[in-house]
């Protein structure tokens, strides 16, 4: 490990972007106001400034369109970095993702890959309501042909990106819009990182809990917390969810026997579904407990804060669940 | 901005000239005060102000029935007001309390009410306008001479829903009054960066809708457009599409820090302010005085503190409520 | 049970629109060529002639258009059965779908619900490749606010409707294209069905078996020839997809403690994996084996005829997914 | 069905003549053939023919540089032979083979050819749009002077898509060439029971769109309003649109009993058969003798049935390959 700095989610996202518009002239940011605005979260601040509209390219209202289009400049050659503002408005463009970019390749029996990042905001918790407030990473993950990553990390966020421009094929980017703010460690003059692994980022021994995304850093606030009850938490953060990295969590719970998975998605048919379902697969003979789910309620998200706070998994809920599946009779 | 377009001002007495200017003073103070209660942190979320554009809601749902219907976009609590929602049920509503015209569930872009026929609130863009065919289309199946009003962005004139919207409109002639507020900046982006065409009303014309332009900050020229629209769809004429060429003073939302676009412009726009602007041209005809004026101000202004007392008085919902309303409860 | 008359599944459907028609002045079909074509899969042949333009309404190519008009009748007082043609298509219209005719009831905080009706051909099975053969119910039964029904009998085909039809709340009708050839036999003067519950399609003691759709049939044929071996299975029809009745499933399985989950769509993220974990919680310890789960190979659907076989759960991958599980050294 | 179009034919020489109608016969033969083998099974899934619409691909690709690119619908034989793609690569590939020019991975309706810059073959309707805006902006960002031309039909123009990528294309002036194939249904759905505004270049033109409508029955009149408009276009002139007013003979697919259409209207456009048409004029011009004619139609024919064998003794892909070209495979 060399050298770090203190940066938020944001700028790492941003220093990605830059230095991939630096590295390959073939790169190039389209979605809406990611020029002049800067960027609905402000990711874009200052590129079009420095790169020109060309190269950081404000599209109009019109998700299938720019998302066909930038399908269409990855066959032309060119290495999009397509930005649909937030996971909802995503459903507009569902049709080109799934039915163009993810079956190209096998449709054409090889010929045409389809070298596109697609980056969207997703998740709730800041109180903008049902049409604003989707986690569907799940959906993209169910769709073979696309990779789905999920940095939770500033150096994810940074390293990611650089990974996904260099991979033929569609790459999804998931940023929880909960992380812009969040300060973290990056690695100076990083390099690419993996875009198909999961990670232990806590070790224990007690109860696995695998989560990804914003959701880190909840279940380690739980995990700290499960020590109060002398119970040893390891957090397995997925950081891809397609292909997910079932080895990782599979090896996990081989080990603690127990575990808990937390989504920011509802519950029923979400990704927790698969992981679990995986663990049952490849690791029952390991299982001592049920496997439990921490997942949004099953609701169109409500408004009002103290409504969606309820919905949301809580680290109080992670904790709850990991004492009931230790200690069923405590 | 626009051809001058062409206004025919009808006879304004003094209560109508009053009403009207009513209706826009509650819309402005309305904003203003949430803009106060949002830095207060009372109000969540996203908050789209309406300031500048008073005129088009006022002077287009004055020109329907109560039994009209109306569907807005996030930008909307001009319009709710104008439907007949009260400021209470609003300002409840943006505080998040169950009180609020959507339980607290919606919050400023979801604003609704059945009993006033005022159906969202709609956050997607352009998201709103096929569900405007078919109310409107449902009226026309079962008869009645309703009409539909739904209000739309100029954004949402590059979404695809927008265009399969207008030509389904056309070819089942239903009777629906769209109304585009183009206030040239779809967020941060400029009109003729997003549209290639800037003229939206052509846009609705090229599938054989009826379609005008007018001046959206001269709320009687709204009002007598709409009234003429409305004439056309009630004579089950079809749908109409109305481009009202307007402007945002605000921000698009709390969070913009205005990057795209120069101070310069906002003042230059803000000379055609729509209350100044009618207000001056009571005056000239001696239709309102100072005290007139000062008066329906501070009514708004009374109504609106006494909505903000409502809210902030108003409970919050039990969070044991959390899952209901997701499918109707059998009664 | 009264008299019966033997029909196709294609006939079944369109008594069901032509009842409803007749019954209710507010109904009305709408879709891509449901009229003077006749429908694509046929099932609204005559129709127009019988009932006129504008109650069996044809409207042009705009999935996201139309459905959202559809919404918007419901909302004025009408009760549209809107067909998309296909779930292919259906992503035109997912915006409409989820962002609003799902949460309209819950935004408004209970004063608007949607009572629409959409109806869409589902599966694969005919060689029409990656674009027109995808399984994306499970999609849709993730969603809170949508009720998602799967018909494969006759009787369902034409029971089902009704009842989605009297539903104050979205219903989604998927009919896989593979079974309107299908005869079966329909009670005559029937009744509306309920459209929550699953069914045990064929009693049995070692495993059971959880399908839906048209895989029912699939996996009867494997239950006939697992007897072979000696092992007696049980089928599960769910029937309906939102809501699962978990109920039905879990009791059945804590009977035979073996189940095998087989499906028309991809694997990870699938329906099946929801189903299992939703075992894993509620039946952990009657399971005396990990669960099964038989789908779609993780491919855009190829046209080669036996590549897309291969690539589609087959009565001898029930058979050998079954028999592995209740004699795992035979 | 519309007005006549400016038809400034261009001087031709007995070779072009021939080599036009040669390329139209060997679609005709190809189609005719396929829908044989339909019925044979020998071809499964959809299958849509282009009988009585081959002047429309080969008067517009013939117009085309071999470094310009070609996206089409699932109506896409044509296009893909005239884009040089083999018969023997397409005829396998709706066989199923592995030596399909999609590895039989496609069928019909995807045919594919990275070596041609044929880029499908979409059946989505109207999803080959936005790719085809993509693709041009490629092109135009990296300075190059190729022309991206995409078909579609006229049911995509009531679809969402159709709209946002003429908006795009318009307001990045891409080097993209819209062929609307306008064969007056949309499956059994008339144009003017789909479109509010049946002249469908004039959508394109309230985007700002060079746009025109040309007889699509008359391969010189494709032909050379195409050459205009290509022209055009890699003269940095933006997109153009052309509307080609066409007719299908046959079904939309073989699964359409055709309850929409009157037989009698068939033999109307039947009448104006682009290879009769164009055959005819050769012949009066005394560039074609029914010599010639034969020759041609028999290379046709041989090269059709040549590729029919080929497909026939071709090879099936082995199962085990199942799982690939679901992700790039690395070498
Ligand atoms: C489909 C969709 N895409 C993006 C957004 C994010 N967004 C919200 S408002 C807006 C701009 C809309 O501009 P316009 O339609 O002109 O309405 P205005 O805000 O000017 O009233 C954007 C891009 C959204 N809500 N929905
Ligand atoms: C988005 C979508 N909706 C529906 C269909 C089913 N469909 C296939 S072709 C077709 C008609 C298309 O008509 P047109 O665009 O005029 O092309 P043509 O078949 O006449 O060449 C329809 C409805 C589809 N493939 N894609
Ligand atoms: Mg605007
Ligand atoms: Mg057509």
């Amino acid at each position: 490990m060399g050298a770090s700095k203190t940066i938020t989610y944001r700028e790492a996202m941003r220093e990605a972007i830059k230095e991939a518009l630096q590295r390959d002239d073939r790169v190039f940011l389209m979605g809406e106001d990611v020029g002049y605005y800067g960027g609905t979260f402000a990711v874009s601040k200052g590129l079009v400034e420095e790169f020109g509209e060309e190269r950081i390219r404000d599209t109009p209202l019109s998700e299938s369109g720019f998302v066909g289009a930038g399908i269409g400049a990855a066959l032309g050659g060119m290495r999009p970095i397509i930005e649909v503002m937030t996971v909802n408005f995503s459903m507009l463009a569902m049709d080109q993702i799934l039915n163009t970019a993810a079956t190209l390749l096998h449709m054409s029996g090889g010929q045409f890959n389809v070298p596109v990042v697609i980056r969207m905001a997703t998740g709730a918790g800041r109180q903008l309501g049902a049409q604003h407030s989707l986690s569907l990473e799940n959906w993209y993950a169910h769709i073979p042909g696309l990779k789905v990553v999920v940095p939770a990390t500033v150096d994810d966020a940074r390293g990611m990106l650089w990974t996904a421009l260099e991979d033929p094929d569609p790459v999804l980017i998931f940023e929880h819009a909960g992380l812009y703010n969040r300060e973290g460690e990056l690695t100076v003059n990083g390099n690419p990182v993996d875009i198909d692994s999961a990670r232990v980022r806590r070790e224990g021994s007690d109860i696995t809990i695998i989560t990804y995304g914003a959701n880190l850093f909840c279940c380690l606030d739980a995990a700290d917390e499960l020590t109060g009850d002398g119970i040893d938490a390891e957090v397995v953060e997925l950081r891809s969810l397609r292909p997910l990295d079932v080895d990782t969590y599979v090896e996990s719970v081989q080990k603690t026997g127990r575990c808990v998975i937390v989504d920011d998605g509802w519950k029923t048919g979400g990704i927790s579904a698969e992981i679990g379902m995986t663990l049952v697969e490849e690791a029952f003979f390991s299982l001592d407990a049920p496997i439990a789910r921490v997942c949004r309620a099953e609701v169109p998200m409500p408004y009002a804060g103290h409504m969606e706070q309820a919905a949301l998994p809580q680290v109080e809920d992670v904790v709850h669940s990991a004492r009931r599946l230790v200690k069923p009779n405590g | 901005m626009s051809d001058k377009p062409e206004v025919r001002l009808e006879k304004i007495d003094r209560d109508r000239g009053h009403h009207l200017l009513h209706q826009m003073l509650r819309i402005r103070r309305m904003e203003e005060r949430s803009a106060d209660l949002y830095a207060q942190t009372k109000i969540r979320g996203f908050l789209h102000l309406y300031i500048g554009e008073e005129a088009v809601a006022v002077g287009v749902i004055d020109a329907l029935r109560d039994d009209d219907a109306v569907l807005g976009t996030y930008r909307e609590h001009g319009h709710a007001l104008m439907k007949g929602l009260s400021a209470k049920s609003i300002m409840a509503e943006m505080f998040g309390k169950e009180s609020g015209c959507s339980r607290g569930r919606g919050g400023s872009m979801h604003l609704f009410s059945r009993e006033h026929r005022f159906f969202g609130g709609h956050a997607i863009v352009g998201a709103g306008i096929p569900p405007t065919v078919g109310l409107a289309l449902a009226d026309k199946m079962q008869g009645r001479d309703r009409v539909t009003a739904g209000f739309m962005g100029d954004g949402s004139v590059a979404e695809g829903e927008f265009h399969e919207s207008m030509n389904l409109a056309a070819l089942w002639k239903v009777p629906a009054l769209f109304c585009c507020e183009n206030n040239f900046y779809a967020m941060g982006t400029a009109l003729d960066r997003h549209q290639s065409q800037p003229d939206l009303h052509l846009k609705a014309a090229s599938y054989g809708i009826p379609s005008i332009q007018v001046d959206g900050m001269d709320v009687i020229a709204v009002n007598h457009a709409t009234r003429r629209a409305v004439r056309a769809i009630r004579n089950g004429e079809g749908p109409y599409f109305i481009e009202f060429q307007t402007y945002r003073f605000r921000a698009h939302s709390m969070f913009d820090p205005e990057l795209y676009r120069d101070k310069s412009e906002v003042e230059k726009w803000k000379e055609r302010d729509p209350i100044d602007n009618f207000s001056t041209y009571l005056r000239e005809r001696d239709l309102l005085n100072d005290q007139e004026f000062d008066d329906l101000d501070q009514q708004a202004r009374d109504e609106i503190e006494e909505a903000v007392r409502f809210a902030e008085e108003a409970d919050w919902e039990a969070v044991e409520d959390l899952e209901r309303f997701v499918y109707t409860e059998e009664d």
